[in-house]
């Protein structure tokens, strides 16, 4: 059981971390001020709690790794995030709609997880299903403004939808040992969360007067560290210096 | 005349002067282009530091830095709102950045080479920086002044994270050890010159000086950064690269400092005046994330016309 | 019916067709269908390749990958010219990969994840593809039979490289014979795929026969890439994906062979038609470089005007 | 004397893997076919020249390092190459630009070398000369037909210009080592082929309608391991994979 709780907690955490990363690429880059604030805001929250989920994992795991060991020192195979969030951050619309796509499956799934029976996961859902909450929030209401602003946005927001709907498919998935640590009543059952996630993609959606995407190619594999091909150059220069310099302390 | 007299009166007795006060047309061009600039340098000092952000050597580390690059960007908007009460927009202020025309920090147009630079960058720079700013916290122009304590708060708390990046590393490997030296003796100069001109080629000085919108002197600012830095570096293990650096009994009043060798003007103006090796990457850089966001900043707008059509149309 | 048959005679008798022969309608489509795909195959094949150029782990292996890479291009063009003496220019061939009319073969839809891809494919896909176009040395179109045989001595020693990757690998530490195997897991049932639907639901199979455009049928082929790779992949200490994988003594009409177990249609199908996680990727990136080099291109045309202008007007 | 020239060697062999480096980001992205070619072809000369360069500074240096321990092993700081060099790629209109900057440059150099006291030397000169007459040739078409192309091309190339002349001074500009290098006789010197580079780029300017820069502000340190930023992350991407592994062999 620990085994698997272990993986699918590094699941969770390379999903907050990976998108954290994105975001963090965006930071002296945005196309506003405010913007340069709030990007890097939602990747701290999310770099925040990936540290948590390591640090948790390892303990768990008790073979000594600590959360840089964790995030430094697992090539692109061992990384378990979704495809969705390491897709590169493209431009505005689709940097927003991702963090709108994740955050509203995060949203019920952290409040789900407020009755994990992992005290210190109880912990980081606290934390994390109010920062989430603006997530959704700001990255709802920019979906709203691009899809609803220009010509040119609307263009934007509906290629953004086309590009990454194909992976919102995957949030629902549990590998195997998601299974297993959903069963022990440690984690929340993601298929669960979909009516939730639905309902919040639906209204933004029908705001920002975007079509639901008729038929897609849902893709996955991830959960499996079979990623794309954008996952492996992230980690290469994330990695880089710490890989530098082996067993340094920073 | 009788206005200029009144108005120095105020200043003398040390009250704060606010927007919607009577200023003389110098006392707010000077403001502006100061508080621009400044707000420039915030902006503009984003990118050196955001260059490490995605390669930061731990979680930890990488959480701080954009923490503090996002801080940055926080003082830019204080700075920005702060000059808009003298009625120049921030539009306004970002154009004459990216056409050249405002000018911006010079440190920031010195590359980032190592992760040393950021904790070199954080004690030295931020520490340069918070010199020149305490005494800006009394500033005569109140949204000014105000703006400058929020960010002096701020901007100490990096300068200790920064220290301890230096720290951490000076207690490291050989390699890190030699990456914090590196840093210093790359950052040291431009660090002393962030404080300008010397005194006697300072232009705008001496009105500053008297409308209370500076307090000290170029010289005697650097004179306290170096006096407080050079012991820190020796408590660290580092050298800084000045051959002539010796303790002066005679300076400070007696007090004694350490007294600098010659500053390197001629770097210090090509770098101002372009030449530095990253000016026109550092430009290039805001100009496209300017550029590239039109769109989504005319969204922003359209949708709130739109909005607001509606609800008139709904009332 | 008479110019059929006496085209058809001409086939049997292993003449070379060329462009100016008359030709049916349907042989020309075909063709310029079948050199298009493969054109394009080429030309996309490129990528998921080149996603390790900049990361390859030695200078010796950098140089070979990037000489391949071209190589692969260099098949493109060739490819590209032998469909343009059929009348259809390599713009319109680019315009219909870009829009999606055009298919490529589907191998391509998968991602590189490791190193150990690069030697994989080139072993594997290498291989698979020579298999596939050694026969195509002898087809009945005289410009695309004289291409491939350029085309596939170049693919043996992109195969061989390929090989020795791996086996450079499999001789190395334990993280990198965990490598090649998992690249092997990953790419072994794709390549199988690679020589198309089983005989009996191929559609264009049995006039391309007839026509000597195809001389094997996609099963022929397949079983023989197995029955030549699967020593290999023992020799090099590596498993095959198949756990249905047998000897089957009465294979080959007696002589032996691998019987492989099911393979995954459904999956071949959604890649063909889309779903593979690269298709979207794929397309993009040559989009991408083709819309960005329009005015490259622009300029050289409109350069190669003004230069012609001149020489009229200095004659 | 042989430590100098050691570093004079890592100097060239910098020059010639990153500038390699750099041309190999284009393949498969090229603005046509051809060019997926030829910008390949050039980048394996230039990695063909760095190899042989290194191979001779090892050998010299004697302490068992191999290009690929010079090539992977070593950081930011230590790396040597001029700055014209790792400039990130630009658009095309930059790329060949920059290519026949430092073809004009190496293809002089290369003619001297032929009589360096140095024999590995004179025969990676022997080859490296005809590759870069082709390399000035090639790039130097490129800017003539986008100088004197289409208005957008004109303007591109003059930015070009703008952008990338202030690191042609670095050229000319001998380290304290390559100045002991040159002095034993064993370099070019490399202030004296600023003639003959000047008249090929004057000659192809003419010809391309561009201007000559009237004022720029030269920019160096390369030699002294003084980059930009651009040259951290691309040794960061190239050396990832190598540093993951100490030791393996490819």
């Amino acid at each position: 059981m620990s085994e698997a709780f272990v993986t699918a907690l590094l699941e969770l955490a390379d999903d907050h971390l990976v998108l954290g990363h994105r975001l963090s690429e965006w930071c002296g880059h945005a196309p506003m001020l405010e913007e340069d604030l709030a990007l890097p805001n939602m990747a701290l929250d999310l770099i925040g709690a990936a540290r948590g989920l390591y640090a948790r994992a390892g303990e768990i795991e008790g073979k000594g790794r600590d959360e840089d060991d964790l995030a430094y020192l697992r090539g692109e195979r061992a990384y378990l995030n979704c495809l969705l969030v390491e897709r590169e951050n493209g431009d505005f619309a689709q940097t927003m709609l991702r963090q709108l796509y994740f955050a509203a499956f995060m949203e019920p799934y952290w409040r789900a997880a407020a009755s994990s029976d992992d005290p210190v996961l109880r912990g980081i859902a606290a934390k994390a299903v109010k920062e989430v909450a603006y997530h959704i929030r700001h990255a709802g209401e920019w979906v709203v403004r691009m899809g609803d602003g220009t010509g040119e946005s609307a263009r934007r927001m509906a290629e953004a939808v086309e590009e990454l709907h194909r992976f919102t498919d995957e949030l629902f998935f549990s590998s195997p040992a998601a299974e297993a640590a959903e069963a022990a009543g440690l984690l929340p059952v993601r298929a669960e969360t979909r009516g939730a996630w639905e309902a919040t993609i639906r209204t933004v959606f029908a705001e920002a007067r975007l079509g639901w995407p008729a038929q897609v190619w849902a893709q996955q594999g991830g959960r499996a560290g079979a990623h794309g091909e954008a996952l492996g150059h992230l980690l290469a220069e994330m990695q880089s210096l710490h890989r530098a310099h082996p067993g340094a302390a920073w | 005349a009788a206005f200029l007299a009144a108005f120095q009166a105020r200043i003398d007795a040390e009250e704060k002067i606010e927007p919607k006060d009577a200023m003389p047309e110098g006392y707010r061009r000077t403001l502006v282009r100061q508080i621009g600039q400044h707000a420039h340098s915030e902006i503009v000092g984003m990118l050196p530091e955001g260059n490490w952000i995605t390669r930061a050597p731990s979680l930890r580390r990488k959480a701080a830095l954009l923490a503090k690059v996002q801080d940055e960007g926080g003082h830019g908007l204080y700075l920005y709102s702060a000059a808009e009460t003298l009625g120049v927009s921030r539009e306004q202020m970002t154009e004459e950045l990216l056409s050249g025309k405002a000018k911006y920090s010079s440190i920031f147009n010195y590359p980032t080479l190592s992760w040393a630079d950021i904790g070199i960058i954080g004690w030295l720079v931020d520490g340069a920086a918070i010199m020149n700013q305490i005494p800006l916290c009394r500033c005569s122009f109140g949204p000014y002044a105000r703006a400058m304590i929020r960010v002096c708060k701020e901007e100490s708390f990096h300068q200790r994270q920064g220290y301890e990046i230096v720290m951490t590393l000076m207690r490291g490997t050989e390699a890190q050890k030699a990456m914090a030296q590196d840093a210093l003796d790359r950052w040291w100069w431009p660090a002393l010159m962030m404080f300008g001109p010397h005194d006697s080629e300072s232009a705008h000085s001496e009105q500053s000086m008297a409308w209370k919108i500076k307090r000290f002197s170029n010289d005697a600012l650097r004179q306290k950064f170096i006096d407080a830095t050079v012991p820190q570096a020796e408590f660290l293990g580092l050298k800084v690269p000045d051959p002539d650096m010796v303790w002066d009994a005679g300076l400070n009043d007696g007090q004694g400092g350490y007294r600098h060798g010659p500053i390197d003007w001629d770097e210090f103006w090509r770098v101002v005046k372009g030449g530095g090796v990253m000016n026109r990457d550092r430009i290039r850089a805001r100009r496209k994330a300017w550029e590239d966001g039109a769109w989504v900043r005319e969204a922003a707008r359209a949708h709130a016309l739109k909005r607001a059509a509606r609800k008139v149309a709904a009332e």
